[in-house]
């Protein structure tokens, strides 16, 4: 039973690795750009969220509705500013800007908001729990999981069902010929950072109702959503919600056996799938 | 009749001024104060780490995030030599060079299958998971670390010939030693890296630089070429690693695996003062502890600023500072061009 | 036979673009190979060169089977090409080029290595410009550096992808004077090419391919009266 | 003049592909564009529709200069291309490739979805396919589909033959009429000169990035042809 439980949580647990990671594998597919400040923005965006709950006194859900379209215009300047400049076959470039990106938000986040732990007032889903008959699960990390669930369905409607999202899939598989139909790659760039960051909100509030967050714990969520992209396979939505799953319950089958071993056991995941399916479980047709 | 050269007269005028700027680095503990010593142990370092990573991602293409991990294992490595064997920690710090050219054999080989950025954030796993593993070694203390005997560290090969030279008490000869032996290993790193790009390598490593396809059509065998460049860079970055633990006499896994300070620091440099040159390094570490100096005061200001630096740089000079001087001068210290000089050739250099 | 190609064929997915080919070509000989845009000429050049690997049929080089020899081996084997577009070392000087081409496609002790390069920077008349930036130098330049740099890697067998295109007549003339001297020297020559006096200035065959297929193989006279041939190169039905 | 090139050059880096060429094409009209492999034909059609970016005045629509302008915006004045190699979206379905074709520029004209599975009717069967899962002469055709969507003023069709059994490119060929009953004007780059003269009114050869030959479709000969291609008196 202590098993079951141990699993279901891990699965839960993958579901806010998958939101860490979803906004990546978005960002990765559309223009093959690695951002090496995605955990920073994640951290970012939950200091923007906790600003409104602290000191706007605002519900932490209207919160998410307010920095949502904020991170949204971040993403969107970030990439038309900064990224778009250094996005070519080189990617040398576009790797030290987001490296300096990360170090420059983590340490304006220190500077601000100083080292102090914080974390978002949740109210009474703090710590609430339904008792599913075999097991028991925090009301918290179900949310969690149906949310990463619901956008990664929200950003598969968009890929295969709007203009936009054809948009996208052209640009990613021939810049050049989506060029021809009428459609600026760039513009489409800009638009695709928005929605991840967008995304990166959500996964924000998770992360700051869940657990204290400070302004240096940005990198450790990019490798965590760095593997969930890598175990999925490059450009796979679904294949980063099990990316994520397999993290969790790497993560706590590891902690049960030794509370030390949670976050390597983890990482040991992700490199013996590397050794074994080096393109992830779930790789693309076309690449 | 037709003959192969690549010195200049600025090369030679470099290598008489770097000799002399050696003979210098020697003497000047004599007349030096301890916290001069201390800031040149940390230039050195910094200088040799630097030009260890910027031949990883300027000249092999191999961006990696993850160089902290050898800096770790080198350092592990010294003290588990003092400690669990009792070597004296200069010998020690040997041991963390092959340290870290075991671990850079797995580590290579799962990093190898990753392409391009994600070979950078793959490194970075790796070092996270050096570090977590190392952080389970119980007896070098676990996660918390520990320190270096105080029997080891008075008893540190040559500290005694020192004290004896110069006057200074156990902890300053310390210092002492540790900048000496940082200065051998910063001119041997560079001076090797030089010798390696005038060599047949260098020439190889330019070729893949330049185009891949056209290096592989006339014979260069790019996947031993990556090996190579990676296995030495492991290897001399675990040697500064336990060089530098052996100065702070402390170790933590957190202090010796710190990202920010064994890599984020290395690229700012490198990045900020050009990659893909020696001469790019040498600006880069003069900036940044210009900088460091400056705000040392202002905490992550620091950071903050060489973060924003290095991205100005890569968006408005993507060569770096020395990029922008050597554009306006034509200038190489350290030349690596290989002229063909007899009859019928004219100009160019 | 320097070379032996027997009924060699390649598939990209359904589309056959090499079917069946088979040639020997004599030590020594010039070969020149033309056919329309897509007939498979450069996909023949990179099986040669083990770029590409055949899915059926069988390459000999110098009477050894190469058929699955990795290209770096047969460049040391004495495989030099040239590519159509012309892809040097931007960064690096011509005679640096060539000593990376020397250095790694055949060896031996760096003196001679630097005397042979001289040599081979003179026939292709580039000695002048040996310590410049291959980066700086115009058209004909690069298509000069690409013939002496696979040269350099000390080649029996001497692969050319279209090195006359986009030349002005009078360089055009200048280059093809060079590879003849090259030719007359002894070095087997295969050459795709477009600009026909060019080629048929210098090739003692002619093969023409279309769709894969060898449909004319012989002098190049008989070759380009051939209305058929010359027909389906312009691509006009008969 | 619907389209005009005024000394147009080219490079790439170095390597110049193009040596001042003038062509023009009106309204409505259509043009062959032929010559031998390395010609500059492609690099044409890649000037006209800015992949490769000019000086402005290079290029000019309806007048305006138009040569350093993007491929979108470019696209968004009328001027579609089928480029060399079909390049459809490999994640995109047959209906979705179509569909892209249109989405930027929406313009009333006589193309539709309806229109173009009228004319092949073949995509119709296959529209949930993966553009890249169908034969060679079908993805062709889906090329020529996608262009179309935009309703443009000008097709810019790149070796349409290329690569395609003779019995597909009759096929193909025997749409080229139909689409310009639709209105717009046409241009055929070709090394299949039999094809191209029968579907244009006036022909363009090239030889090694320069316009060696520029007449009537009806007035060409097959010696004016030898000699164009081979520089040389037939």
């Amino acid at each position: 039973m202590i098993w079951l439980d141990t699993l279901v949580q891990g699965v839960l647990l993958g579901g806010l690795y998958a939101l860490f990671a979803a906004g990546l594998s978005l960002v990765f597919g559309i223009m093959r750009l690695v951002n090496l400040a995605h955990g920073d923005l994640i951290v970012f965006a939950a200091y923007l969220i906790l600003v409104g709950v602290t000191m706007l006194g605002l519900s932490p859900l209207v919160a998410l509705i307010v920095a949502a379209p904020v991170m949204f215009g971040v993403g969107w300047l970030l990439q038309s500013l900064v990224l778009n400049r250094v996005l070519g076959k080189d990617i040398l470039p576009p790797l030290l800007v987001t490296f300096g990106l990360s170090v420059t938000l983590q340490n304006g986040l220190l500077e601000t908001f100083s080292a102090d732990s914080r974390r978002i007032p949740a109210g009474t889903l703090e710590g609430a729990s339904i008792d599913l008959g075999l097991v028991t699960v925090g009301v918290m990390p179900l949310l969690t999981f149906l949310s990463a669930v619901a956008v990664i369905v929200g950003l598969n409607a968009l890929f295969y069902r709007t203009a936009l999202g054809r948009a996208f899939r052209a640009t990613s598989d021939d810049a050049v010929v989506a060029g021809l139909m009428g459609i600026e790659p760039k513009r489409v760039f800009a638009v695709a950072t928005g929605l991840a960051m967008a995304v990166v909100t959500v996964a924000a509030l998770y992360l700051g109702m869940r657990a204290n967050f400070d302004p240096s714990i940005g990198p450790a969520r990019l490798i965590y959503a760095f593997e969930a992209v890598i175990i999925g396979g490059l450009g796979s939505l679904w294949g980063t919600l099990a990316g994520g799953v397999i993290i969790g319950v790497a993560q706590t089958v590891g902690a049960a056996i030794n509370p030390e071993w949670q976050i390597l056991a983890g990482h040991i995941a992700f490199l013996v799938v590397l050794l074994v399916k080096p393109r992830g479980l779930f790789p693309r047709a076309v690449d | 009749m037709y003959r192969l050269t690549i010195r200049t007269r600025a090369g030679n005028a470099t290598t008489i001024a770097v000799a002399l700027l050696i003979l210098i680095g020697l003497a000047l503990p004599a007349v030096a104060p301890r916290s001069a010593i201390q800031d040149l142990f940390f230039i050195l370092t910094m200088l040799t780490l630097a030009q260890l990573w910027n031949l990883l991602a300027g000249y092999g293409g191999l961006i990696s995030v993850g160089q902290q991990a050898f800096v770790g294992i080198g350092a592990y490595a010294m003290f588990a030599g003092v400690i669990l064997l009792g070597w004296n920690p200069v010998v020690a710090i040997l041991f963390g060079g092959l340290a870290a050219f075991l671990l850079a054999i797995p580590f290579a080989y799962l990093a190898f299958r990753l392409q391009g950025a994600y070979f950078a954030i793959g490194t970075w796993v790796l070092a996270e998971v050096t570090r977590l593993l190392v952080a389970q070694w119980k007896t070098l203390g676990g996660g918390t670390g520990t320190s270096l005997p105080r029997e080891a560290t008075s008893a540190i090969l040559g500290t005694d010939t020192i004290r004896a030279l110069f006057g200074v008490r156990d902890a300053a000869a310390r210092d002492i030693l540790a900048y000496w032996l940082a200065l051998v290993l910063v001119v041997a790193v560079t001076g090797g890296i030089y010798w390696l790009l005038r060599s047949r390598l260098g020439l190889a490593l330019a070729a893949v630089r330049d185009n891949v396809d056209a290096a592989g059509s006339v014979g260069v065998d790019t996947g031993r070429l990556k090996w190579a460049v990676f296995l030495i860079a492991a290897v001399a970055t675990g040697l500064t690693g336990g060089l530098v633990f052996m100065q702070t006499a402390r170790i933590s896994p957190d202090a010796a695996f710190a990202l920010t300070d064994w890599t984020a620091y290395v690229i700012f440099i490198v990045v900020i003062g050009g990659i893909g040159t020696i001469e790019g390094p040498v600006i880069g570490v003069l900036v940044l502890f210009a900088l460091r100096a400056a705000l040392a005061d202002y905490g992550s200001w620091y950071l903050m600023t060489l973060g924003v630096l290095a991205i100005a740089v890569m968006l408005f000079a993507p060569k770096g500072l020395w990029g922008l001087i050597s554009a306006r001068t034509g200038l190489h210290l350290f030349p690596v061009r290989r002229r063909l000089t007899g009859p019928k050739i004219e100009g160019g250099n | 036979m320097i070379l032996r190609l027997e009924n060699v064929s390649k598939s990209f997915g359904a589309l056959k673009v090499t079917d069946a080919v088979s040639v020997d070509v004599p030590r020594g000989e010039a070969l020149g190979i033309i056919g329309p845009n897509g007939a498979g000429k450069s996909t023949l050049f990179n099986l040669i060169t083990g770029n590409l690997l055949p899915n059926a049929g069988r390459i000999e080089f110098l009477g050894r089977d190469v058929t699955r020899t990795p290209a770096m081996e047969r460049v040391r084997m004495g495989v030099g090409r040239s590519f159509q577009i012309p892809q040097p070392f931007e960064g690096l000087t011509v005679f640096e080029n060539l000593l990376t081409a020397a250095t790694f496609g055949r060896g031996g002790r760096e003196a001679e290595m630097v005397e042979d390069c001289a040599a081979i920077l003179e026939e292709t008349e580039l000695l002048k410009k040996a310590n410049l930036v291959a980066g700086t130098l115009s058209l004909l330049d690069r298509k000069r550096l690409e013939l002496a740099r696979a040269m350099a890697t000390g080649p029996e067998l001497l692969l050319l992808d279209e090195i006359a295109g986009g030349l002005t007549e009078g360089e055009c003339r200048a280059l093809v004077a060079t590879i003849r001297r090259i030719h007359a020297k002894g070095t087997t020559i295969i050459w795709i090419e477009h600009v026909l006096h060019a080629l048929n200035a210098v090739v003692e065959r002619l093969l023409v391919l279309d769709f894969g297929r060898v449909i004319g193989i012989g002098a190049p006279d008989a070759i380009m009266a051939s209305k058929e041939v010359r027909e389906i190169y312009l691509g006009l039905e008969v | 003049m619907l389209l005009e090139t005024r000394g147009l050059t080219a490079s790439y880096g170095q390597f110049r592909a193009l040596f001042g060429v003038d062509v023009t094409i009106a309204a409505g009209e259509c043009v062959a564009i032929i010559g031998a492999n390395g010609a500059g034909k492609s690099t044409l059609m890649r000037a006209i529709t800015g992949i490769l970016r000019n000086e402005p005045g290079m290029v000019l629509h309806k007048g305006e200069p138009i040569g350093a302008l993007s491929p979108a915006a470019i696209m968004q004045r009328g001027i579609a291309m089928v480029p060399e190699g079909r390049r459809l979206f490999p994640s995109l379905s047959v209906e979705e490739n179509l569909l892209i074709g249109g989405q930027m520029r929406k313009v009333a004209g006589p193309w539709s979805l309806e229109a173009v599975y009228d004319l092949f009717p073949i995509l119709k069967e296959r529209r949930r396919s993966p553009g890249t899962a169908l034969s060679g002469g079908q993805q062709q055709m889906v090329a020529i589909g996608r262009a179309l969507m935009s309703n443009p003023e000008l097709l810019l069709c790149d070796e349409i033959s290329l690569g395609l059994a003779p019995v597909v490119i009759r096929d193909i060929y025997a749409a080229l009429p139909k689409i310009r009953a639709g209105g717009a004007a046409m241009v055929v780059v070709e090394q299949d000169i039999g094809k191209a003269l029968s579907v244009a009114d006036r022909v363009y050869c090239m030889m090694e990035g320069r316009v060696t030959l520029a007449a009537p479709a009806a007035a060409v000969t097959r010696a004016a042809i030898h000699a164009a291609y081979f520089g040389e008196a037939a």
